[in-house]
């Protein structure tokens, strides 16, 4: 089979900053980060506590956890992302028991995903979202949903090396302009886009 | 010259002079001054006018309330001189001036001022009627803010929330130490303080007060204290949601920060009372807090002859002050009986004073030090309702409110040493409640680290009470002194009204406008109870105060807007559109090509050859289980227990009421999956409704109801060549009318993207094929179609295109043309309504409509000229008459006909076809019109569709 | 802003959830005469203490749940998970 | 037999101040009686609006007011006082109508300068949706003889220079339905001149008198109240009082007072805010509305902005007021004019307000006997003051329901007859 075309991503680039200036992207090993993860492989599992699915995601809600390369958020009471590249989260997907009740559909297309990282990401978070973003409220593998700058997204703290690290994720439709409102209240951070 | 030689205190920078100027005039001051001390060590006396009577006045308190202090700075209007600090080149104006400060020409209103009572425009002004708009012209005019400028942009504003365990209002000595203690105790603070540096009071204290309020200044930043200077805790709400605005801030103009504190502590001290006496808003007279602020902080003499009525220690630190300044002082002692009857003076200030002994003293400043109002209104917004104390003559906290707690002048009096000591009691209690609400909070939020052990017990207030020293009570509402000096309201004004029957506080604030103004109250509520009590016969603590209300100080429009977040949405070929010409329209959040040009011949051409539409808006849900049937039967007011896999269906949804809520196809891809398309604006609603059934009605019914609106982009491939076009990009299904039939589904590798659906649908009456691809590859797609199409005349078409075609068509508009009191049997589709399911939304109001002969209906209409087109919502009447009968709800010129089609709603009575009617054009002209057989206007068999 | 405590997610801020309002039984749709019909649609009981009314989360859990609040004071009672209200201890 | 009271004039206002005289009491504080004819409970503009009518129209004088607070303490002193009538149904339209006639004569009718400000009043549009909402409004308003009309940006422009009328706001404005006769209004003189006049014509006024019960008997429910039953007087905080017409004018607390009667109404209470800013210059000369942006503004003859928007989003009798609504309301009127971005707010407010399912008012006889509700004025009812009080004081006078208000009847929820009003009054004000 032909290989899919490139994946369109729904951020555009060169990135303009809130003043219109464009922004060159940085390495990264800058200390406050924003990176487009929207072509990631993203993967919607919904099932219920009745069936075998739940038992073997054994990722509670509100958690997550990583299997096989594979990031397992537990987003809501029966649903769970599953992040990761194309061809382990499918893997991953195939092993679910899709006995009873259980959906597996795909998000990748769906949902526009972000990853934030730096010592100052939660104060970028804290200037968008009500939600508490300090460590014991909000700490290392959490997954929670929440209102950032007036969107829903689904956010997980992963962190990398132990710097923190959020995967913000929202609709599709709504991804450039989240994007540009993370970039905008990083700026006093010295946020970069990678 | 009226600066002094360097005070121990002062904080001013004379090495930095900054340039400014004063109604036009240069005038000069230091880094660290505010405009207001610039101004008096300029020698400006009188800053402003008052609001009615046009009176000159100069400063009062000398503080962010004080009410003479407002000036225009550039485009910015009611600027706090006496807060604001001068920066060069600054333009400061006095403001409500006309044509002058000097001489206002309005100020004839003073000499009137014996008829011009509180209220006096409820009583004249009446007769003659037509006179009352030239009369209220006049009365703007005496409007006395500043001015703004339309064109002032709103500038960069910025937001935040916080989470700390403590807030603290309030950086006096008292905030200070409440906030070290609470950081001590292990909690996070956040200590806010509404002027330019810590410190209270004790800024403008001796030696030992500097010295102490360095001192804490300095712990409070070592101990890791989140401090915010020049912000102000504005409100606190709900749940102790504090709004706090930062208008110091690097980055932004002013920012808000909103703040869910654990435990709020409230330490805003006292604000010094004005003693209202005969003359005492002339120039020269202020409070004693003022005069120690000029002196100690920015080295200005306010005056060099000075009479000092004091009844408390304040006051007489002020009279050490002012003789160290070389003022000379006479002291008048409340505490021992004197008293101050009268202030002399004219237009330029006070020039003397009477004593309530008949002496007649000369002075250029007449300073009061009569007593204190308690700020009480953070706590009135957390539940408190202040009591009155007679014998310390100010009103105190009454309820202890768990997590809101009082400190300082507010709470009490005490040494400092006192005061501190039950500052940082507040401070620990503060942290330890704090610890058992985040112990709570914690607890119970999903995602939060586990807790261990047990919840904190809840701290008992063990505070030991703060005494309350005794103070005259100074009130005299015999005297006509001003009370409200924002609102120009005398005590004069307020005996009256009460004797009016005005005789509540809040009847007497609202006829007098009294402690409505600026001020609101902080400077002059006390006297206004005090003078009603009096007016009454009766207690202060009888009489009550008014609500005091967020924000605890104004604040400006900008902080509070700040940034809007709106969200906007945009379909992944939305570059392509900017690129090419889109006219784009606003529908909901999203942001769609209305046309690229010329809507009429987009849809000559959809017609003829084939258009290509992006319509990802419309809304998708992904619906699977096995118990789908059952919801969509449900939902829907007609039958889908046996849709076919690959087969496609129109539902029309109503709500309990039987009104229309949405309209869609549902197509079932697969045995157990479904996909429903909802209208654009509908889809969050239709999901939410669909989520409702299923949790709580429902719960047995297994299906997942997931959006996918934005996963796919969505195309309609429209027109007699979109066959033509499609087979050119899709090989793996058979497009052959009989295999690939109208109202199917059917998955689809288009131009080498799988897993992509196609239906064949389409609102434009067209043949039509409805295109759902990943997004991710959703402008390729559309690219794709272009380059194979270009050929057969391919053009893309926007929402009005649409919109022309559908209503040639006949489809209605779920919105447009229904509207909130329309029911299914009104849009005339029958075969839509199932009453023999057993149970769906709305059946019951729906049965009943089927009786309903008075409800409008849905028709198709053609005007008698067909190049007139009435606008939509024109009005359909009963000829001859004015009477309502129906209106049109959708029209346009039909390119294909060549004449306006419309839809409508008519009674009943006049909906057959034939019927002829009288629409009423926005113009006033009455057309003629005829109501048609078949909604569609073209090709009602559907032939074209099905084609 | 009020906080409602979500049986799923924890204490949220109201503005990630939307009211949806007091809790009705739904009379049998066969069965009701017109007036219990529409004292199901309309009729409000509105009482000034204690309501059951049905909530929506959302922007976190996505579930509809129905809780207890004194329309007086705004202060839940008897949540379905043990969440006290915030401060609110005597 | 009591004397009438000094009428106001400048004149008189010159010759009594040159006298030393002081004003009569506006309205007395007459003992509260145990029976009246009429006891009608909640001192706003309907209630008084309603004893006034009642005597001055009627002759029917025997009339207790009875205010648990002070007269005007609920939305009838917090409301922003935006007056209009272009509503969206005829029945509406003629209804409203009426009370702006009653608006426009009143400052002479009682003699109290209630500051009537004819400034015309415009809604904004900000999609095709709500500016074929706009002509819809126009269009019905002009078949009642109501002067309203849609006009385009530059227009808006003319008549409020300080609005954004560029393209570039994230909702730009497409055009407004443009109401001359509408305006704002000093409320509380409204209130004042209401108790003054009915006051004057031998109506009482009690402050501080709330109504704990109501006495029924004969009805089906529990405690003979209920359906069928008859009113026989109230109960209150100061005593009992005997009355074959009891009146329910209390707005945001219709429910509770409606439930002692054991009558049931289709109602729920909900915070309105409001807030206003300092002063400064005049420069909104007219009323700005737009439901898009859930706000409504007005600049006072004190140079103050005035603005609210939609009902707070859950039920409550709190009103304590919210940073969202401050919040929110701020930026969107920053969006429709920058230029105020340096104004200070100085204080916010709410009021409850009684919101119906269909936006418009409850009114007239219930199915207890005596009963009557004036009810549902939700966030639009102070410009119906003159016209309800009119109409239930017709009502209660000759024991039918007058024709203007026959659509608003409680039964129409029964019957399924709503008058739907929301896209005219949701935010409109
Ligand atoms: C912020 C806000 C803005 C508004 N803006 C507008 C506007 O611009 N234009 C407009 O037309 N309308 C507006 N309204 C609506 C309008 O204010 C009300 O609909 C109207 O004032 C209702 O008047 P009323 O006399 O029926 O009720 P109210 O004025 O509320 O009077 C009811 C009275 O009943 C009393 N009461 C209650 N219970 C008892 C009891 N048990 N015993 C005795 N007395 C009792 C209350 O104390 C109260 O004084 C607004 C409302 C609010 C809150
Ligand atoms: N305030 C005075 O003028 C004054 C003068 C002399 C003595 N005192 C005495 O000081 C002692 C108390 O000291 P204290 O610490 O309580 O008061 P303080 O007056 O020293 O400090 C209170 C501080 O709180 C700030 N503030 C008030 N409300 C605020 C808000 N909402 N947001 C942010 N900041 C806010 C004020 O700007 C002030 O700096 C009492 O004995 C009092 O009598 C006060
Ligand atoms: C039209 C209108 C204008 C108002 N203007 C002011 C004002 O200029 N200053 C002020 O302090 N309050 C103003 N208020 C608010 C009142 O002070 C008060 O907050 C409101 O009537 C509610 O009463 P409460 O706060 O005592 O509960 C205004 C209220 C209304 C309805
Ligand atoms: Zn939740």
């Amino acid at each position: 089979m032909a290989e899919s075309p490139a994946f369109e991503s729904p951020v555009s680039t060169p990135y303009v900053s809130y003043g219109g200036v464009p922004i060159e992207p940085s390495g990264p090993g800058s200390p406050l980060t924003l990176q487009d993860h929207s072509s990631t492989t993203k993967f919607i599992v919904r099932a219920g506590s009745e069936t075998n699915a739940f038992r073997q995601l054994s990722t509670p809600f509100a958690t997550s956890r990583t299997e096989d390369g594979v990031l397992i958020a537990g987003q809501r009471p029966d649903e769970w992302f599953l992040v990761g590249r194309e061809q382990a989260v499918r893997a991953l997907a195939g092993r679910l028991d899709r006995t009873g009740h259980v959906s597996l559909i795909d998000g990748t297309h769906g949902r526009a995903m972000f990853r934030l990282t730096g010592a100052g990401s939660a104060l970028v978070l804290e200037k968008l979202c009500g939600l508490d973003w300090n460590d014991h409220m909000t700490p290392d593998g959490a997954a929670v949903s929440g209102s950032v700058a007036k969107v829903t997204c689904d956010i997980v703290r992963n962190d990398l090396d132990g710097v923190p690290s959020y995967l913000i994720s929202c609709d599709r439709s709504f991804g450039q302009y989240l994007f540009d409102v993370i970039l905008d209240a990083g700026q006093e951070f010295g946020i970069q886009p990678l | 010259m009226t600066r002094l030689p360097a005070q121990p205190g002062e904080v001013i920078d004379r090495s930095r002079p900054v340039d400014f100027t004063w109604n036009g005039q240069a005038m000069s001051g230091f880094a660290g001054d505010t405009v207001a001390s610039a101004l008096v060590a300029g020698g400006v006396r009188v800053v402003s006018r008052s609001m009615k009577y046009r009176r000159p006045r100069g400063y009062i308190s000398n503080d962010y309330w004080d009410p003479n202090g407002l000036v225009q700075v550039g485009d910015e209007p009611n600027v706090r001189s006496a807060h604001r600090l001068i920066e060069p080149g600054m333009a400061v104006e006095a403001q409500n001036v006309w044509p002058s400060l000097e001489r206002d020409l309005r100020a004839v209103t003073g000499l009137a001022s014996r008829f011009l009572t509180a209220g006096f425009y409820y009583k004249t002004f009446m007769r003659p009627a037509w006179l009352w708009p030239t009369y209220e012209k006049v009365l703007a005019t005496f409007s006395p803010g500043g001015r703004i400028d339309p064109d002032t942009p709103h500038r960069y504003h910025d937001k935040r929330y916080a989470h700390p365990d403590v807030v603290v209002a309030g950086g006096g000595p008292t905030g200070m130490a409440a906030a070290l203690a609470a950081a001590g105790a292990g909690a996070r603070v956040l200590l806010v303080e509404h002027c330019h540096r810590l410190g209270g009071h004790l800024l403008w204290g001796d030696e030992h007060d500097r010295a102490l309020a360095a001192e804490l200044a300095a712990a409070v930043e070592t101990a890791g204290v989140e401090v915010l200077v020049d912000s102000t805790v504005a409100g606190r709400y709900e749940d102790n949601w504090t709004g706090i605005v930062q208008r110091s801030h690097p980055v932004a103009v002013e920012r808000l920060v909103k703040a869910r504190a654990k435990v709020l502590i409230v330490a805003p001290g006292l604000i010094e009372r004005p003693y209202v006496f005969d003359g005492n808003d002339k120039p020269g007279v202020m409070l004693s807090g003022a005069v120690r602020r000029f002196v100690n902080m920015y080295a200005v003499r306010p005056g060099s002859a000075a009479v000092l009525f004091t009844a408390n220690p304040d006051g007489d630190a002020a009279a050490i002050d002012l003789e160290r300044a070389g003022a000379e002082v006479t002291v008048v002692d409340a505490r021992r009986g004197e008293g101050i009857v009268r202030a002399l003076g004219g237009s330029k200030g006070v020039e003397g004073v009477v004593l309530a002994d008949g002496r007649r003293l000369d002075c250029d400043l007449l300073v009061t030090a009569a007593g204190w109002t308690a700020p009480t209104s953070l706590l009135n917004m957390s539940g408190d309702r202040p009591v009155y104390d007679e014998a310390a003559a100010r009103f105190f906290p009454s309820v202890s409110i768990g997590n809101v707690l009082a400190t300082g002048g507010l709470a009490g009096d005490g040494t400092l040493d006192e005061l501190i000591e039950h500052a940082m009691a507040t401070g620990r209690l503060a942290a330890a409640r704090a610890r058992a609400v985040s112990h709570r909070l914690q607890a119970a939020t999903a995602r939060a680290v586990p807790v261990n052990g047990e919840e904190p017990e809840w701290p008992v207030d063990e505070r030991p009470d703060l005494a309350r020293d005794p103070h005259p009570a100074l009130f005299r509402s015999t005297t006509h002194g001003v009370v409200d000096f924002s609102e120009d309201v005398s005590s004069k004004d307020m005996v009256g009204a009460a004797a009016e029957g005005y005789d509540s506080v809040e009847l007497l604030k609202r006829y007098t406008t009294a402690t409505m103004g600026p001020s609101q109250g902080k400077l002059e509520t006390v006297n206004t109870v005090a003078v009603l009590a009096e007016a009454r016969g009766q207690t202060i603590a009888e009489v009550g105060t008014t609500v005091w209300r967020p924000p605890y100080a104004p604040v400006t429009m900008g902080a509070l807007g700040g940034r809007l977040f709106e969200p906007v949405r945009v379909s992944s070929i939305h570059p392509w559109h900017e690129a090419n010409g889109a006219v784009f329209m606003l529908a909901g959040q999203w942001i769609r090509p209305d046309h690229y040009g010329d809507p009429a011949g987009e849809a000559l051409n959809t017609r003829q050859n084939v258009g290509i539409m992006d319509v990802t808006p419309l809304g998708k849900l992904d619906l699977r289980g096995p118990d789908v049937p059952q919801l969509l039967s449900h939902l829907y007011t007609n039958k889908w227990m046996k849709l076919a896999v690959g087969s496609v269906r129109y539902g029309i949804m109503c709500g309990e009421d039987g009104v229309i809520l949405d309209d869609g196809v549902t197509g079932r891809i697969g045995d157990q999956h479904y996909m429903m398309t909802t209208t654009s604006s509908g889809a969050a609603t239709v999901w939410e409704w669909a989520e409702n059934w299923l949790q709580t009605e429902h719960p047995d019914w297994r299906v997942h109801v997931t959006p996918v609106t934005s996963g796919y982009t969505s195309i309609n491939v429209a027109g007699p060549k979109s066959r033509t076009l499609v087979r050119r990009l899709v090989g793996d299904v058979d497009l052959d009318p009989e295999a690939f039939r109208y109202m199917q589904v059917r998955t689809a590798t288009v131009a080498g993207i799988r897993d992509c659906f196609m239906w064949r649908i389409g609102f434009t009456g067209e043949l039509s094929f409805e295109l759902h691809v990943p997004a991710g590859h959703g402008l390729t797609v559309w690219e794709a179609l272009l380059e194979a199409g270009e050929d057969l005349g391919i053009r893309p078409f926007g929402v009005e295109c649409q919109r022309i075609m559908r209503l040639e068509k006949g489809h209605f508009i779920v919105g447009q043309d229904t509207d909130g009191l329309t029911k299914l049997p009104a849009v005339g589709m029958p075969h839509l309504l199932k009453l023999d399911k057993p149970d769906f939304a709305g059946k019951p109001e729906l049965t009943w409509a089927l009786d309903d002969t008075s409800t409008p209906v849905l028709v198709a209409i053609q005007p008698t000229d067909p190049s007139v087109v009435p606008d939509e919502a024109s009005q359909i009447v009963r000829p001859g008459t004015d009477e309502i009968i129906g209106r049109i709800t959708s029209s346009r010129m039909s390119p294909t006909l060549e004449r306006s089609v419309c839809l409508g709603q008519v009674l009943p009575e006049v909906s057959r076809p034939g019927s002829e009617l009288t629409v009423v054009m926005i113009d006033g002209r009455r057309i003629t019109a005829r109501v048609m057989e078949h909604h569609a206007h073209i090709d009602p068999e559907g032939e074209r569709v099905r084609g | 802003m009020l906080i409602v405590p979500c049986p799923n997610c924890g204490p949220r801020n109201a503005a990630d959830l939307r009211y949806v309002g007091e809790s009705r039984p739904r009379p049998d749709p066969n069965s009701a005469s017109a007036k219990e019909w529409r004292a199901y649609l309309y009729e409000r009981a509105n009482p000034a203490g204690m309501l059951r009314e049905t909530w929506y989360c959302r922007s976190g859990c996505r579930r509809y749940f129905v809780l207890e609040r004194d329309t007086v004071s705004n202060e839940f009672t008897n949540p379905p998970t043990p969440v006290a209200k915030l401060g609110k201890r005597p | 037999m009591k004397q009438r009271p000094p009428r106001y004039s400048a004149a008189r206002l010159v010759s009594r101040a040159a006298r030393k005289r002081v004003w009569p009491r506006v309205w007395r504080e007459a003992p509260l009686r145990n029976s009246y004819d009429v006891v009608v409970i909640g001192g706003g503009v309907h209630g008084l609006a309603t004893a006034y009518y009642l005597a001055a129209n009627h002759g029917i004088t025997n009339v207790a007011v009875l205010e648990k607070s002070y007269l005007g303490s609920g939305g009838s002193g917090r409301n922003t006082a935006i007056l209009r009538s272009n509503y969206l149904t005829p029945e509406g339209v003629i209804f409203y109508d009426r009370s702006l006639d009653l608006y426009r004569t009143m400052a002479i009718d009682l003699n109290m300068n209630v500051m009537f400000s004819r400034r015309g009043h415009i809604t904004l549009a900000h999609s095709d949706a709500s500016l074929r909402t706009m002509h819809w409004r126009a269009e019905v308003n002009k078949l009642q003889g109501v002067d309203s009309s849609v006009i385009g940006p530059a227009d808006i422009k003319k008549l409020a220079p300080v609005l954004d009328t560029s393209s570039h706001p994230r909702y730009p404005i497409l055009g407004a339905l443009y109401h001359p006769p509408g305006g704002i209004i000093r409320h509380d003189a409204v209130v004042w001149g209401y108790a003054r006049g009915a006051d004057t014509l031998g109506v009482e006024m009690h402050q501080k008198t709330e109504v704990v019960d109501i006495k029924v008997t004969g009805g089906d429910g529990p405690g003979g109240k209920g359906p069928g039953g008859r009113v026989t007087g109230v109960r209150t905080n100061r005593g009992d009082i005997s009355a074959p017409v009891v009146v329910n004018c209390t707005a945001g607390w219709a429910s509770l007072i409606s439930d002692m009667a054991g009558v049931k109404l289709p109602i729920s209470t909900r915070p309105l805010q409001a807030a206003v800013t300092e002063p400064v210059k005049v420069f909104l000369p007219v009323v700005v509305v737009s439901g898009t942006l859930h706000v409504y503004v007005s600049q006072t003859a004190r140079g103050e902005l005035v603005f609210g928007a939609s009902v707070d989003p859950y039920n409550t009798y709190n009103i304590r007021g919210s940073l969202e609504f401050t919040e929110g309301t701020a930026g969107h009127l920053l969006e429709l004019m920058p230029g105020i971005s340096r104004m200070r707010l100085l204080r916010q407010w709410a009021g409850l307000c009684d919101m119906t399912p269909d936006y418009s008012p409850v009114m007239g006889f219930t199915p207890v006997e005596g009963f009557l509700c004036d009810v549902g004025w939700g966030t639009y009812g102070f410009k119906a003051g003159p016209v309800s009080g009119e109409q239930m004081a017709e009502a209660i006078a000759t024991q039918r329901t007058p024709d203007l208000i026959g659509p608003f009847s409680l039964s129409r929820f029964e019957r399924d007859a709503l008058v739907g009003e929301k896209g005219a009054a949701a935010v409109g004000h």
